[in-house]
């Protein structure tokens, strides 16, 4: 299936969880925060949220800023 | 002790850095531990996913730092509150500096969002202490609206220029019943004084401080022009003279005088 | 160790004192102190025969403080050259702090007497530190004749008004080959700051040591200022920008831009 | 011709003057006269039913100068409408120079009141002309809302001090696509001149006309210190140099170089 | 009339312009014009024997413009001394612009030999205008050698920077009973006009006339500018204030106050 | 019966009509503007606008200002 | 006899020398510094130099200057 | 023979006086002043100075300045 993230368009496998999509982008769930379709998502969601065709999710992360 | 406090938390530092511009982590981390600053802002962005970096927070010891997200980014008070939340979500303190800056050439802070966005984010319970123009008006609207603190710039971010809006951050403060610390512009210690002389409880200094050769040095720099300038505060500066005045006695010459 | 010398003598602290105008000779030794100062300047006068008083003298210890005897009151180079005499014979070393002004309102220092003094003083042994107008061209003529530093004045003595030279003080820091002190009008901690940061050796402060509730706390105060300057100047500025520069980045925004 | 435009009206004088603080209406009105301006300020006031006051109006051509009539006075945005709407059944034509100043001590104009007035007196038809703080998004802010020019600040009102907002108003001037109006603080000619030289459309100065021995001699002053800078600004100025560059040839001298 | 007493001979205008640097003589003929100046200084150099220019005196009328010949280039008394000879041996009046600038670099005046040049030439009977640092002592003994006027620099030459030696120029103004002329670094208008309003009694340009599109819309913009503030400094300018004043009355509300 | 006018009590007579107001005041209608109750005036309606009790008018008028 | 110290007119007594004359003074002679007739002594000089008659005498000493 | 003029070599005939070399030089003797060994002509001087081998002289004009 076929998802948004960050502004562009990601194949992934049906029905990951937003726990397995971060580990397969080699993503440290520690250290990134997860929107998705504009609903912050806690850590402890990551496992049990499954995603669907089209989902827009935007992951980001706290870099150097003044 | 003369300690910063800010919605109730002290701080024994009154320059906070950002983290914007460093060279490189090891720079970044050089000049925090030189400046003596308890508080540091960072940006939120999006992940690269071609070449995820690491993050810079595995740099930044939580204990010993206050981590300040900014909403730098945000053109209005919606992508601002977004991005507060976000940074919440991070498991951050309910800290934000928020930055609302809808021209990208001189990244100047929109008066009605920041205000606006004020007043969401104090209601949904952060400590919200907005960057904005050197308004005396504006400042006491958002004090009135909860916010901590607030930022005035001393001139356009990025330009070392100094306190290029002296006059009016001489109101702001004279007027304020909550921290002024002054963002953006300072390029040089004696800015950072100059605004500490003028009563302002704080400064937020990055350009400077990463765009040199020697961050660490610049940093320490930074840290003792503060306190230089808090300290002559504190002890009473003099007011400027037209009329030069004798430093040494104007009697007991070698002259027998008419 | 980054140490001020002149004349073959070095110094840790690049903040000299005036000893004029303080409350008391407490109050003087209190700011001495506090200043890590390791050169006073002090004036020579009549002693006044119907109440004598005790001798500032035997309040500054001699071993921590070099004392600088100025000539203050001269008002022509012949002046000058007998009260620097008479300071060498009360025992100082041959050190002056060479000042001729002949207006006594606004005390400004002449180039041209100043200049024939200390053609004569050097002759003589002393080692000459001439207050003078912040005058390029003057501070030149004083290299070659052979003084060991050059004190141009930042605005006119006591006025507290900081860096008012600022052009010409940044043209003789840019030519001297001797020590630049920047001497009269620096009014608080920035002002220092500010003629370090240009990379001025050194600078003297008296009367806002003086003239404040507070002379230990002010002079601590000037020291950080110095020292933060002069740290700036070693690290190394940044210039000044007219256009804004973003300190967080300016990509990876929570929207797909066009 | 060189005119100044606003909302399709054509003004040969860039210079507005305020009518506040004259000694009397004879001042007033050779101030007026000697200055050649177009456009004069007033406020609207109660009558005082004690003792009515002739009216001023009765000393002003109204076909000689456009009455612009302020809000002075109003706190908020209602008010500002109130006596905008005033005004205008007062008979004067629909031009308001709007001004929202909560802030009785330094008078300085609310953003957020005034963009809220803006937006209500420019949809009722008026030609709004807003005092602003000098920020440079608020006033694209009132471009965007319809006002037909933006009247920034250059200190606060009646100081006399210039452009104190300097850094600010160059973008805003360098941002408008409608006539900016310098208001507040221009206390000198030169002042008025650096604000044309700058690219200001127009100036509006009361303060330093009505305060002086002679307000006919200081207006004509004015007239010609914004004609200085509005030709300066035309002809178009060069740039500052931090090294000096010759007037005389540096050749040809009466020696035989190397 | 107001007007310009140098020598006992008098002008109408206190605009006086240097020739150098224009592209073309008859850009400096134009500017010359527009500006209405009456006083034009030019510089003495040795002819090119391998290809004479045409003179630059044919472009000038004798009996409209009082020809100022400079001694730039001298590096010494004796070498200023020479050319001021020379220039009167041209047939030019006694008058001369006396330049000592020993460093080719920042082209700024030698005080000393200035004064020892002054006394020489004041006694050979020339009408001498010093070109000076912004230096009030020297400004009194060059008036007590006899020099008909003084002319401190605003800023070192061709830098167009304005008035960076004020508080100095101020003292030389208030001390002086010779007219002074500030000269060097006025880049605008609105910079004549400051010095006009401090109460010099002239200035003189050049690089910022030259120096641009349009030499006579510039010069033109000067020529008001320093009427400008000619003008000012004789209504009586008023003083800057730290507070805000109002310009619209305080009273008379549409509100009843407590 | 009473008015207020620019924040103060006046006693007028009853039905007396703005135009006569104004001239009682001797204060020139054309110099003049006047607000009924928070409503604007035009000069036409001075002479029809009666006031009755407890009516709160502004008088205002031009003065200098900056 | 007649002295002028530090501008001013004051009797001593004969010969009396200049250490002498400072001890009168109640001036200590390590914290002053002496000029007789424009020539300066130096402090082994005060007991043997002898003043006479209109000498012209300066004593100064430091002062808190800047 | 050769005279040093503005500090170059030139050669021109024997006796040749200041107002001939001028010409010479095409240079108009309203316009210039000339420094003959350290000394001032005036153009009166001209045609009467007759110049000799190693006479130094300086020619020089007004130019702008400031």
């Amino acid at each position: 299936m076929q998802l948004q993230i960050n502004g562009e368009a990601v194949q992934a496998e049906d029905r990951i969880d937003v726990g397995r999509l971060l580990s397969r982008l080699e993503l440290n769930p520690q250290l990134v925060v997860v929107e998705l379709n504009r609903r912050i998502l806690t850590p402890e969601d990551f496992s049990e949220t499954a995603l669907t065709q089209g989902d827009v999710l935007e992951i980001v992360q706290f870099v150097g800023g003044g | 002790m003369d300690n910063l406090v800010i919605a109730g938390r002290s701080f024994r530092s009154r320059l906070m850095i950002g983290t914007g511009k460093f060279s490189s982590n090891r720079a970044m981390v050089s000049a925090m531990e030189a400046s003596g600053c308890e508080i540091v802002t960072v940006a939120l962005r999006r992940v690269d996913l071609a070449n995820p970096q690491d993050s810079m927070l595995q740099h930044i010891d939580r204990n010993r730092y206050l981590l300040l997200p900014n909403t730098s980014g945000a053109r209005d008070a919606e992508e601002a509150v977004r991005l507060a939340r976000l940074a919440r979500a991070a498991g951050c303190e309910p800290w934000v500096k928020l930055e609302v800056t809808p021209d990208p050439y001189h990244l100047l802070p929109d008066p009605v969002e920041t205000l606006k966005a004020a007043e969401i984010l104090v209601k949904e319970g952060f400590i919200v202490l907005p960057y904005m123009p050197a308004d005396p008006v504006l400042a006491k609207r958002l004090e009135e609206a909860g916010t901590a603190a607030v930022m005035p710039l001393g001139a356009p971010i990025g330009t070392n220029r100094g306190l290029r809006t002296r006059d009016l951050l001489a109101i702001i403060i004279e007027q304020a019943r909550i921290p002024v610390v002054v963002d953006a512009g300072l390029g040089a210690p004696s800015h950072a004084a100059e605004a500490m002389e003028m009563g302002a409880d704080a400064v937020l200094v990055n350009t400077a401080l990463a765009d040199t050769p020697n961050p660490a040095g610049m940093s320490a720099a930074f840290a003792k022009g503060v306190q230089a300038g808090r300290e002559a505060f504190l002890a009473g500066l003099g007011g400027q003279r037209n009329q030069a005045e004798a430093s040494s006695p104007l009697t007991g010459f070698l002259r027998n005088e008419g």
